[in-house]
């Protein structure tokens, strides 16, 4: 039975481990052979930025994992725009080019579409 | 109803966790079915057997134990999370060669994967976290 | 626990996986691979490079269905399907294969 | 199809009730949970938000025993609700998807 499931990823990277548990968790989707998707909101945005070197602090870039994305079955990546916008973060600075970039309207119809909301 | 809950906090340090037991007491109470608790991140500490709590303070370690036992609830703990933070079973104490293992009664290891079952068999998936 | 290649002991976890995943040669691949009955050909090879390939591009060992779609990627849609991974590296593909190839096991393994 | 939002952080130090508030539909809900319920006071950073969410339909409810705990049962926004564990489980039923800001 395939439901809709949203993860919603809105910490950001290395400080807590929180954003790498919620990328562990959706990438365990594909496990079980099904189709998420994946929101990046509020300080979560900050794990879509080029340039990481993050051997620098002993651990694994998000950038290699985030690229690994599209051979685990994530269906969709959205980013929150207001989330981009408050740190001045512009297209050009993110790794991943596929993501649909939500307005708040849009992410308040995107959560109502779901079956379930993971929240990390 | 079936409900499943997906607990990230760690019992002590943050309420959440409590928040959680007595959310799946009232979901109980009210009838409904708790298909799986999945304790995930810092939820996993709900999982020793080696607090010990003073006997005038909330010990939410019982409490979970007593609720699965009570209600025949399966108790998942993320097995990465848990050899990542040092909660282990026999098995898992064998394979990675460790003099000890400390996973409570009632709790089983497993994979994230149940985390993704749990979300697909149950009508509502509710979050705790901090 | 151990595994002797050219009279060097290996460190390996109760499962056989590297200890320390810089060791990995050619040599303790093929130790690793005949403790699992397998006797590693050039197709074996092949899939053992592409998954040192995998984890030097993402970090990760893959699940299988990743691997699956890795392979057929770099090595064609005859090649990535899991009945030929299964064919190699039975029972479990993602599994062995990353144990032979000298990567941490895949997360979430039981 | 509605969602059921719950905040568990204080809005006097965190921005978690913010980000809520600006992705809540009309037909949602907010509960306020653990250090969620000091932004149920009228001189929380984010009441004012509060009262127009609340204006265009937006039940915002807060947790009983949180509120009583911190000793605020006097001090909350008239437009608030108060709820237990049992109206918890309720809100969870009556919205489908549960998304915890935290």
């Amino acid at each position: 039975m395939q439901k809709k499931i949203l993860l919603i990823s809105r910490h950001a990277p290395y400080g807590s481990s929180t954003a790498k548990e919620a990328l562990d968790a959706a990438l365990a989707a594909a496990v079980y052979e099904q189709s998420l998707s994946l929101l990046f909101m509020d300080d979560g945005v900050f794990q879509l930025l080029k340039d990481q070197q993050a051997q620098q602090i002993n651990q694994k870039n998000f950038s290699s994992i985030l690229a690994a994305l599209p051979f685990y079955d994530i269906e969709n990546i959205y980013i929150h725009q207001e989330s981009l916008k408050k740190r001045i973060i512009e297209n050009k600075d993110l790794l991943i080019e596929h993501a649909a970039i939500l307005t708040n309207e849009q992410i308040s119809t995107l959560l109502n579409d779901q079956d379930h909301i993971l929240s990390f | 109803m079936i409900f499943s809950i997906n607990v990230q906090s760690p019992p002590y340090s943050t309420q959440a966790s409590y928040t959680a037991y007595r959310f799946c007491k009232a979901v109980l109470a009210q009838g409904h079915q708790v298909h799986r608790i999945f304790f995930y991140q810092d939820g996993i500490y709900c999982a020793t057997r080696l607090a010990a709590p003073p006997q005038d303070e909330l010990n939410l370690y019982d409490k979970w134990q007593n609720l699965a036992k009570e209600n025949e609830i399966e108790l998942v703990v993320c097995i990465a999370a848990a050899l990542r933070r040092g909660i282990l079973n026999l098995e898992e104490s064998i394979r990675y060669q460790k003099d000890a293992h400390n996973l409570a009664e009632g709790f089983t290891l497993g994979g994230l994967g149940q985390l993704i079952e749990a979300a697909v068999n149950s009508d509502r998936m509710v979050t705790f976290g901090n | 626990m151990f595994l002797v290649v050219n009279n060097k002991q290996i460190a390996i976890d109760g499962d056989g996986y590297l200890i320390d995943t810089q060791q990995w040669t050619p040599e303790i691949a093929t130790a690793i691979a005949a403790q699992e009955n397998i006797q590693i050909s050039d197709a074996h090879w092949e899939i053992i490079y592409l998954l040192q390939d995998f984890y030097r591009e993402f970090e990760i060992s893959p699940a299988m269905r990743a691997l699956v779609k890795y392979t057929e990627k770099k090595l064609g849609a005859h090649k990535g399907k899991s009945i030929y991974l299964l064919q190699l590296f039975p029972p479990s593909p993602a599994k062995l294969a990353s144990k032979i190839a000298g990567l941490p096991r895949p997360a979430n393994c039981l | 199809m509605s969602t059921l939002h719950t905040v568990n952080k204080s809005s006097f130090t965190h921005s978690t009730l913010k980000s809520c508030i600006s992705v809540c539909a009309n037909n949602d809900g907010i509960l306020l949970l653990e250090d969620g319920v000091f932004s149920a006071l009228q001189s929380a950073p984010d009441a004012e938000a509060l009262i127009t969410l609340n204006e265009k339909g937006v039940v915002i409810y807060a947790s009983q025993d949180d509120i009583k705990a911190r000793g605020l049962e006097h001090k909350i926004a008239s437009h608030i609700q108060l709820t237990n564990y049992e109206g918890f489980v309720s809100l969870t039923l009556y919205h489908k998807c549960i998304q915890s800001w935290y």
